[in-house]
């Protein structure tokens, strides 16, 4: 056991720090322009500081992969307050997907432009009928010439409304099993006969989308995988997803955030710090934090070591979400009458972020897997425990 | 000995789930939420017209002389359907007027009982403690400073306020150098304000060393309470409901032990606070002796069982769960901010141990 | 709603205190007699105290049943500290299923000397195989001539090494579904071929048995209800066991000692009253503590009216068990270092009470259905919800 | 960038666990509980054998020199058997003594290094705060008063004591006035005493503010927390491995969602206190600015997480988790006194909000 960085390692976070802050009169702001954030993206990529794993081929900047140096270049960012590479769905799913089982010519067309940020992309995986059993999805497509034409509905399409594309499962033989009907297609979100409506969240805001689809007409030859192999494709797209929930680091900042609230904050002339039930609280979410930091280095360096994480990793977003969630509350418990406030209240707090956080979080723990999926998966496949006996009846 | 409503009790609470059922469906509240006032108007003439507006206050005045059990059943009823109702404000003016002078009285009680007028609370910070250096002094028969999270406050005739030294005055809303100005919560259903005193003139009540606003405050900690039981039940029903009716993986999914079992934990633990309620809304008409420890546990209990009962039930729905769809989150967030109303779980149950000698 | 006592039942009440403290030269101390405790018993039915709505014939006092007139009894017993009338599984259990399903012969036989306490009984259902799944239990009685001849084994056969009978479920018609191939046999414990070996728990102590059986004979008209009713006759003495768990002036009884408890302690010079951390969990508890005592208030007006308690009824088994182990959780962590303490330490508080109640209350949540089956009986009796589907292979 | 156990390190667990398998069984571990002394020495001589005694003890005299984490996998291994050995005592020992002068630490450092000797630690009252009127002064060189709690010391050669000013002393357990008399826990497999001391002399380390205390508590916090890894670790694995062979209602218990997810919670909460331990003894090796206040939280969170795991197994298990019969409840106790051993985690965590200046 050694937390100390090799050499190699600390000259690499210096260096990355160094360019970044050289670099400083290129982040774009708030309010940058969409050139300038684009601008900015194509300077990391040929840094190496974005789709640095990504093939040159592709658009990438092809270096081996690393994980330290990945995370090096992640807490970069974050020490030096740059703003990061693009993200969203397209870079964080669909090229992998494409990395792993697109043709050559699908690799060539969309990897490229995603990485770049030309090219904004949105999931269309989940249904009002298909939650935690999204297999048993029903938007179909059928063949007519040269195209699949897709009628049905999705719900969750996050950024449906600024995305220039979909990849989108669909049923495609709908007489097979339910797990081999499945396709996986990429399609333009200009194509005719999409609708998207927004979908309005507790929070008060559309953070999601449903997605309506009339004989939309996809060519053939934009299906990823075989016909059929939708659900295997998708799963891979999947296994990439889980990684990005349940960041140690986001925690950890939050209880900064809380620690500093609760000391300028008072209640009747007591800082709430000064109160021992709330300092309480804080506490027993800061032995949370630190244990699920640190369990966070652990999990690094069995991907460092090519090991498998096993149960340190299925746990991640189960007690990740929950402690997000759990801080979000204390957060609102130690503001007290004034964390109820919300949108554009006088009195504000923070911008209400730590209302918006709690309801937010809520739907992170429902969603990419309830808590209860989750224990079933820690249970099966961590535990070894049997599955569910199949019912008699459907 | 009998612990359990009356027939005229059961009445009362089927005729306000019917009123509520007409004047308050979730579209209408829906409606309320994305600024249609008219809404609460509509409602609170029809509670008026059904005598709740004048649940607490005498016969005499035209009330129905009921008593905070009865206004209990009201308070949870409108959790129940989230509706919108200066409810809570006019209430617990009633109970304050109790220790008007007869002339106030008479000026008053008719006005709220009819519907007429309305009435709002401002005692958060002798409550609950002070905020953002708010508080009302009283001094040269002039009150001066700022009062936070008043209730039912906007709209309002009269205000019951707390000054910092507990004595409560009544302040007309059209009192020269008065000024209320909305604060924007969580919860669109609900009126809660900011008022800036400049000068304003005050009427206190008997300087009873804070006897009427400690009963205020029970009375009201037990209506938060009781709104709280009412919102927290719906989002229970919702979810068995829903559990019932949705199918995954080819069953319904309250057929699944995880997701039973939600709904057997948020049963097993909201279920009892029925009567918790009810005695302290009892207690705080029969038994004084009783009455503030009951108050005090009734609102930090309520508090902890709904914020429990909020979470799972949206879990128990998944992502329909936190659309706006099933309109789920109007009883979470009602029971999100009834939770820090008037004072948060923690500070509340400090209190009840004070009130037992705990506390050095 | 009114909880005064009308003036019958004051007037009842202070009766039954008056005759209690009357007679305070009768009740039988912690080194009573035997006889002195039978007497104390005799006593008691004939003042109709104990065994009230037992009819004359049968040996109890006749009276017609008022539920508040035999909660007001109980609250006089413990009022005055007068010790109370027997109880045990005989008088709680077999007594009223007798009264329910036994033939006139086994009424007249058995209940009389089992009120006055002439016999003890145990009870033998739970076997080691089936727990959860009582139904399931394998202990067999062929038929010999007049006899049944019972051949297995019991557990968890809490009085069996005082006992003189036990009533007792054994599997008569092997190839019966499960649930229509018992019988209820009720048998002595002197028989032969029965072998009872104490079951220590974790608490150190033996309150437990296994109860063993090799060709133990038992007349063939010691049979209570038919041959395979033996289930039904079971669940209607199962019905009786439910009342006896989650008292909830128990919970009050205990919070008020670890009030006083923490009043006394001091830590480092400090009552543990003043850690504002320890009053806080104390306030909780005592909250819980209410509602589950204002819900008994509800539940006992519903017994008075003759309604179905309902969800509130169904709840009080699974809270009640989990404030215990709670309050007893506090009363520990109140302790501290002292509060490891067991047996015969010396610094030892309350004899060690609290441990053992930590540990003997969770199998109190484990016992007569465990918390899971609980919260099955809530979700489907309660709530309606559905049961799982039967699985397609066993 | 390393954070995983060396193969040196594994290869230390793998023959604890064989030695303990061997040395201390379940039969083995009940017979100690039940009065079978030679229990512990057997152990013991096992453990000095394979060099656990020496663990953190210099090379120079006898030991293997190594660190906290080593110590750490030790513990937990001896949580995970419930095994019994004054291991706990005479690492701490070895740690105090490193500030002793040369000629106490050639005195005594060879003889635990052998297990010839051990140790015990009476440091509770300067650590958890005095009960029962307990405490340690120290005047005229002599040490007065009583020490309750005391770790391993029973059957020990030498003791380290805490004073009421947070002086270490060294005392040998033959030293005129000491007497050591045990007391019983819940916890059979464990050697806890009382110590009176009438005047007997004493031998305080340098006198640094508390620095080698505070030093010497981290540790322990951080062993008890291992203490606690371990036993949690076996009962979930017991849990686990019952649930999958159990069979009610035609079906191993296992397949049950409620069942399932019981084990899930309990992994899901113990899982990632691994690193939590982990991390507390390299920071204890490595880290020193960091070392206080994660120990803190090592021993308070493992308090809570083995609480939780402790009577989640218990319930997973059934009626027969609450028998003596397949012992469960070893680990049960362990995890019960070891929550309280030298703080609860309420006194823990206001240990780690004082260090972080969060308390006035």
């Amino acid at each position: 056991m050694d937390l100390a960085l090799s050499p190699h390692h600390a000259a690499f976070a210096r260096e990355v720090q160094g360019f970044l802050l050289s670099h400083r009169r290129e982040w774009p702001g708030p309010r940058a322009t969409r050139a300038q954030v684009l601008a900015w993206q194509a300077r990391l990529i040929s840094a190496g500081y974005a789709a640095r794993t990504i093939p040159r081929e592709y658009g990438g900047f092809g270096a081996a992969p690393d994980i330290l140096e990945s995370r090096l270049i992640a807490e970069s960012f974050i020490a030096t307050g740059a703003p990061g590479p693009l993200a969203g769905q397209g870079i964080s799913m669909l090229v992998p997907t494409l990395l792993e089982v697109g043709t050559e010519d699908q690799k060539r067309t969309w990897i490229g432009p995603t990485l770049r940020g030309e090219i904004i992309w949105c999931q269309g995986y989940s249904e009002p009928g298909s939650g935690s059993d999204l297999a048993s999805l029903t938007t179909r497509a059928h063949e007519d010439g040269d195209d699949f034409v897709i009628n049905g509905q999705k719900i969750w399409t996050s950024t449906a409304h600024l995305a220039d594309m979909m990849f989108c499962l669909v049923r495609t033989e709908p007489d097979a099993p339910k797990h081999d009907g499945i396709s996986y297609l990429i399609f333009s979100m200009a194509t005719p006969g999409i609708e998207v409506r927004p979908l309005r969240t507790m929070t008060g805001q559309a953070e999601f989308n449903e997605v309506f689809f009339t004989d939309v007409r996809v060519p053939k030859n934009q299906i990823v995988g075989g016909r059929g192999q939708g659900w295997r494709v998708a799963n891979t797209t999947l296994r990439h997803e889980r990684g990005m929930l349940g960041d140690p680091n986001a925690a950890e900042a939050r209880l900064s955030a809380i620690m500093a609230l609760m000391r300028e904050e008072t209640v009747g002339g007591q800082r709430v710090i000064d109160n021992p039930l709330m300092r309480e609280r804080l506490m027993r979410l800061q032995g949370e934090v630190l244990t699920m930091k640190f369990n966070g280095l652990r999990l690094l360096t069995q991907s460092l070591k090519g090991e498998s994480p096993g149960l340190a990793g299925l746990i991640v977003k189960l007690q990740g979400c929950e402690l997000n969630h759990q801080l979000a509350a204390l957060a609102i418990d130690a503001l007290g009458e004034l964390g109820v406030l919300y949108e554009d209240s006088t009195h504000l707090r923070a911008g209400g972020v730590w209302q918006h956080r709690y309801m937010f979080d809520l739907g992170l723990i429902i969603g990419g897997g309830t808590a209860q999926i989750q224990k079933n998966i820690i249970g099966e496949r961590g535990l070894g425990l049997p599955r569910e006996p199949r019912p008699l009846a459907g | 000995m009998d612990f359990a409503l009356s027939e005229n009790q059961r009445l009362w609470q089927a005729s306000l789930a019917g009123l509520l059922n007409r004047s308050a469906p979730l579209e209408r509240v829906r409606a309320f939420a994305e600024g249609d006032a008219a809404v609460a108007r509509d409602v609170w003439r029809a509670l008026a017209e059904a005598g709740a507006s004048g649940l607490l206050i005498p016969e005499t005045y035209g009330g129905l002389g009921l008593g905070l059990l009865e206004a209990v059943l009201t308070a949870e009823a409108l959790g129940q359907t989230a509706a919108p109702a200066p409810f809570l404000g006019t209430s617990l003016a009633a109970l304050a007027l109790a220790s008007a002078d007869s002339q106030t009285q008479e000026r008053w009680l008719p006005r709220l009982a009819s519907g007429e007028a309305t009435a709002g609370l401002a005692v958060s910070e002798a409550v609950a403690g002070a905020r953002d250096g708010a508080g009302v002094s009283f001094t040269a028969r002039r009150l001066r400073g700022r009062s936070l999270f008043a209730i039912d406050a906007e709209g309002a005739d009269l205000l019951i306020v707390a000054d910092q030294t507990g004595r409560i005055h009544l302040v007309e809303t059209g009192a020269a150098g008065l000024s209320i100005s909305p604060l924007t919560s969580i919860d669109r259903t609900r009126n809660l304000s900011e008022i800036i005193f400049e000068g304003v003139d005050g009427r206190p009540l008997d300087d009873d060393g804070g006897t009427a606003l400690s009963r205020l405050r029970d009375a009201a900690w037990v209506l938060l309470a009781a709104d709280m039981l009412g919102a927290s039940q719906t989002l229970l029903d919702k979810a068995v409901a829903y559990a019932k009716e949705r199918r995954q993986f080819g069953r319904v999914i309250g057929s699944f032990q995880a997701v039973k079992h939600l709904c057997a934990e948020m049963a097993a633990s909201l279920e009892p606070c029925r009567a918790l309620v009810w005695y302290a809304a009892y207690a705080w008409d029969r038994i004084p002796q009783e009455s503030s420890l009951v108050a005090a546990h009734a609102k930090a209990h309520l508090s902890e069982v709904s914020r429990f009962v909020a979470r799972t039930s949206t879990e128990v729905h998944g992502g329909i769960g936190i659309t706006d769809l099933l309109g789920l989150h109007f009883g979470f967030k009602r029971v999100g901010l009834d939770r820090q109303l008037l004072g948060g779980p923690e500070r509340v149950r400090d209190h009840a141990a004070r009130l037992q000698g705990l506390v050095d």
